[in-house]
């Protein structure tokens, strides 16, 4: 089998027997390179430790929500990765719709309300500082994306939230 | 009857006065918020005791639980670490008051210390060259009369306070305009005001460890250079500086000493100079117990803690006669783990610990406050560790560092180990070049990846994947379209 | 092109020899057993490769499958560890035949060391007295003839072999019959005969480290006391050693060197001696690479296995004219962790490790094997780590241990971490009577539990778990007969 | 409520009120002393750190078939231990019966099998060594029980095997 990858920009085509689990030293064609890969321990369905030419590499995959490979940790250094090709066969990736309503903000990681600037019902211009949500010892200053009233607050000062918790509406 | 020791404070530091006070035979008694009831430093204290809530306010700098719980358990001493309630004249004065004794400098020496501006004042008093400020800033519009004689980006700082917090770097007048503004919002900076300082990109900054008594004896330890921060958060740290000569040694030596004598200093604290070409400006004094202590005691070879609580106890320094100076035997490094995601901004990184590994050798130091299970919240700081390395010769150090840091796992939360890698096979920083603004000028972040032959790696591992899974779909005869692609497991660590 | 190393070994030795040839920039290419695929040596090598089998004989003794693939990857060097094939002349020849080079002294040096009655002659002919010791046994009804001048008990020995394997003490001449017959079951015994040696309870166990090179160049470490022992395992170790003087010590490095010329021996050795009052009786020779040569990184300050490597190439020491004495400027000390019960007859403890954590502190190392989810197997040895402390005031060492141990928790097996807790706070330890037969004759091992203050602890926690178990039971209204009483869950660790 | 435990040989009286939840600091009188217990974090029904006196310590319940209280481990020391009382209902706790046939000998721990020196129909002599079971460093040689002729034999040489892995049987 063939696969094509897009690895931090460039282009890999790799290619393997069809044949291959790679419980025992198997093969893999890189390009004008080659790479031996062996499974070592497997636990049930996971396995515990592989080796590329001999060398144990500690690894991540981070997959989308469908599973495929948006990159991988290979000795915790991050490759951004997609499919290009499988075989002869094209490989289209749907793009998730993300769901943010315009006017409502979240927080984009976990932290603390430190100051709240409006009330509900107040009016905002665009890009007045509504409040500071401050994550560990950095403040970031939210923002309004656009002009309008703050129709709701989803947050007090003090509050510790969650990363994509709402705080605040415009209308 | 062991002595009683009363630790209002958390993390790294925590741990390194709780290790300190055990080994000189005191009780441990720890106060921690709720959001740390399972951190090292409850599980390593002799007792512990938890505030009501998490918020700062009811929980670390809450002076008046503080001092209650120290009169309830009749502790005879606070070690207020760094930080929150370490640098409070006015906590110290109640310390005082309530006959407990503070562990570090009196109110009298922490109010010099704290008003940046005097403090700077007082330094050009005894001849000493300052670091270029401004008058003070109560708002925006200060800012056009008070950049006169600056040139952009200058930097802006809290006339109080300490931590790198609140400290801001302007290119430009209009966005110093907007910085102050933000700055302001914040109560105590209202207050207290603000003030401008020269931003020297190609400087370093040097500080000196000392011991102060109450007859003038002063304990000088080799100098610290910290010019790599991130986000005014120091980051790499080495002692003695390869930038400090031995005759700039001998006048920050001097300089210091008269600045000390002036302001009648008594107790543990740093002298922080800007060091450029052959000009040693005075900047400020940090007089608390710090992160980087442990540079120091490897100077001393013994523990620093120990000398802190004698002159808390208001003795003399027994092993110092006038000044003496510590000579550095050996090149020591210490470099800031940080629970920050280095592919992405440096954005702090929470969640629990799933796998936590260091394989520990010698001449080599790892303090943290992670543990397989233990939590890593946004409440606080993200600094969770600290790493020491030391050799006679300097780049063996380094190179100690570099191969210690292959040895550390951790799963569960993203830091910048990666990050700390790279930075330790920088060029510039191996021949000694480390500058204020360093990561600017001298660092390629693009550099955190990719060797050709790793991202080879990758791709195979990649291609190996998608392979087992489509036997694997195909031997469950479904050879259609793939559901939920991969066959290794998400996370996936030998460790 | 870095030069390659193959490690056809395991455990911490393995750990210890990768971690220093890395720092070397050797590749580090590791053999390991099926069972130890796992194991972190596997984790920490550069590349590593698996025996077919984990039975000794085809794995870490299988010199074939060794030599064949140090030809297959072109290793330059092989490091056997201790133990093993590290003392067997017939693989450094091979070796040798294979133009690898064998880390370690040659065939020709191993040979002299191996026969221990020989040896002894050998040092007796230079003038050494030696530990007495009797003919050759090759039947129980020697031991009539050999126990003469002997009283008992004393010690049975295999003339050949090494690490306390097959040591017995028999306390009267049935038990020496009995024991003799049973030793002479094993093939090598019966092949290479075994003997008796005195037992002498009161004396000390002192290993003199060194290095010597072809042109009688010699190294000498500060000596190391291993007078503590467990079924002739080294538990407790120091240097240097509280019961040898200035004048002794003069001695014992005056007849090392007489003898080590005398055989001409080239290479990293302990000179082993048993040392009673002013007596010094020459016992053996250990030539391989130790746990305990840590102590002696220490004291050199420098990485010991170069100097191994150095004289593998067949160097001179660059550093060592005639002979030098390194003084030490610490009391170091090492402890054994073993995966033992010490509350079941310190039976071998083994299954997969569930919490692993331990806080390391500045002046301490500890070298494991252990991790989050490590599997302590059956198959080999129970020594899982060794921790090391050194301070410049023994005492200070001997507390910084104490403390550390406390830092150290592992959940999913059993370890001595009690019994060691208990023995570093026995008197006759913290004031330097460390003697050989030490745990039968100063140590309390009732005294491994229960200050009352303690079993009044572990009373409450039993009543509150019965008393919370009820109030369960009671809520669910179900007050008859307790099923499975028991509130908290078996195992229960904060950490 | 009154508990009696046997500890370490040492009768200890506890009492406990009935409302305790260990939520909130709570004493527990122990004959002439007395100690305050109490709990910490707790993850759904596991109890993460409990303190007594406000230290924390390391605890590890060895419980019976039936779940009573055979020892404690304490910060790493084993306590022996049984209930003798609840209020004034004695508690009497029926022993499980070992199921050991005699002649048939297992191993204590899990080991490799050295050296077999009998094979079966050999007649064997109380007290012969049969076998060398090796755990570790250990070789522990396995006698015969009694006297008779080996049955069967559920080892060879070279065997890896758990605990209480039938070794041979004597008839």
């Amino acid at each position: 089998m063939k696969y094509k990858f897009l690895v931090d920009k460039k282009v890999v085509e790799a290619e393997i027997a069809n044949s291959a689990t790679f419980h025992s030293p198997t093969e893999i064609k890189l390009d004008k390179n080659k790479l031996e890969i062996l499974i070592g321990e497997v636990q049930g369905e996971e396995v515990l430790s592989l080796f590329v030419d001999n060398k144990l590499h500690q690894v991540e995959f981070v997959r989308d929500e469908n599973g495929y490979p948006q990159g991988i940790y290979v000795d915790e250094e991050f490759y951004s990765a997609s499919l290009l090709k499988i075989d002869s066969l094209f490989y289209y990736k749907e793009k998730p719709v993300s769901a943010s309503k315009s006017g409502s903000v979240r927080s984009f990681i976990p932290g603390y309300i430190k100051k709240i600037y409006f009330r509900p019902q107040d009016k905002v211009e665009e890009n007045d500082i509504v409040l500071i949500h401050e994550a560990m010892k950095m403040e970031n200053e939210i923002r309004a994306p656009k002009s309008g009233v703050i129709k709701s607050m989803g947050v007090q000062e003090g509050d510790n939230i969650l990363a994509s918790h709402l705080l605040f509406e415009i209308e | 009857m062991k002595e009683k020791v009363l630790i209002p404070t958390r993390g790294v530091i925590a741990l390194d006065i709780i290790n300190s006070l055990n080994s000189m035979g005191m009780e441990t008694l720890l106060m921690h918020s709720p959001e740390d009831a399972l951190s090292l430093p409850v599980k390593l204290a002799d007792r512990s005791f938890k505030f009501y809530s998490s918020r700062l306010e009811d929980s670390y700098l809450d002076s008046e639980a503080i001092l209650e719980k120290a009169r309830e358990v009749h502790a005879d001493y606070i070690h207020p670490g760094y930080g929150f309630l370490a640098e409070s004249p006015e906590f110290a004065r109640l310390c005082r008051e309530n006959n407990i004794r503070f562990i570090g400098p009196d109110a009298r020496v922490l109010a010099q210390v704290e008003d940046k501006i005097k403090l700077r004042q007082t330094a050009a008093a005894v001849g000493l060259p300052v670091l270029k400020f401004s008058e003070l800033i109560h708002s925006p519009l200060d800012c056009e009369s008070c950049d006169e004689g600056f040139t952009y980006p200058l930097i802006i700082k809290p006339l109080k306070g300490s931590g790198g917090r609140g400290i801001r770097v302007a290119d430009y007048r209009r966005d110093a305009q907007e910085q102050v503004a933000n700055l302001l919002k914040r109560e105590e900076n209202a207050r207290n005001g603000i003030f401008f300082e020269e931003f020297r990109p190609y400087a370093h900054h040097i500080e000196i460890p000392f011991f102060r008594d109450a007859k003038d004896n002063i304990l000088f330890l080799p100098e610290i250079e910290s010019s790599i921060q991130r986000r005014f958060q120091k980051i790499f740290q080495e002692s003695p500086s390869p930038n400090v000569d031995e005759t700039l040694r001998t006048s920050l030596y001097e300089r210091s000493q008269a600045l000390l004598k002036k302001i009648d200093y008594v107790g543990l604290g740093y002298v922080e100079f800007i060091v450029e070409n052959n000009e040693c400006l005075f900047s400020e004094i940090n007089p608390t117990f710090q992160i980087n202590t442990l540079i120091s005691e490897v100077h001393l070879l013994s523990n620093f803690l120990k000398k802190q609580v004698v002159i808390a106890r208001g003795e003399l320094l027994h092993d110092v006669h006038g000044v003496r100076i510590v000579k550095p035997k050996h090149t020591v490094l210490l470099v800031s783990l940080m629970a920050e995601d280095p592919y992405n901004h440096f954005l702090p990184s929470t969640g629990q610990i799933s796998h936590f590994f260091h394989y520990s050798t010698i001449r080599n130091v790892f303090k943290t406050t992670l543990y397989t299970g233990a939590r890593v919240t946004p409440m606080y700081d993200p600094f969770i560790g600290k790493i020491l390395t030391y050799a006679v010769e300097r780049p063996n150090a380094i190179n100690d560092m570099r191969i210690f840091l292959d040895n550390i796992i951790i799963r569960g939360i993203r830091t910048n180990l990666v990050f700390l890698k790279h930075l330790l096979e920088n060029a510039d920083l191996r021949s000694g070049g480390t500058i204020i603004d360093f990561l600017h000028l001298k660092f390629d972040f693009s550099k955190l990846k990719n060797t050709e032959e790793q991202s080879l790696v990758a791709a195979a591992l990649l291609a190996a994947d998608f392979h087992l899974d489509n036997r694997k779909k195909n031997y469950k005869g479904k050879l259609e379209k793939m559901k939920q692609p991969g066959f290794f497991k998400r996370i996936f660590s030998p460790y």
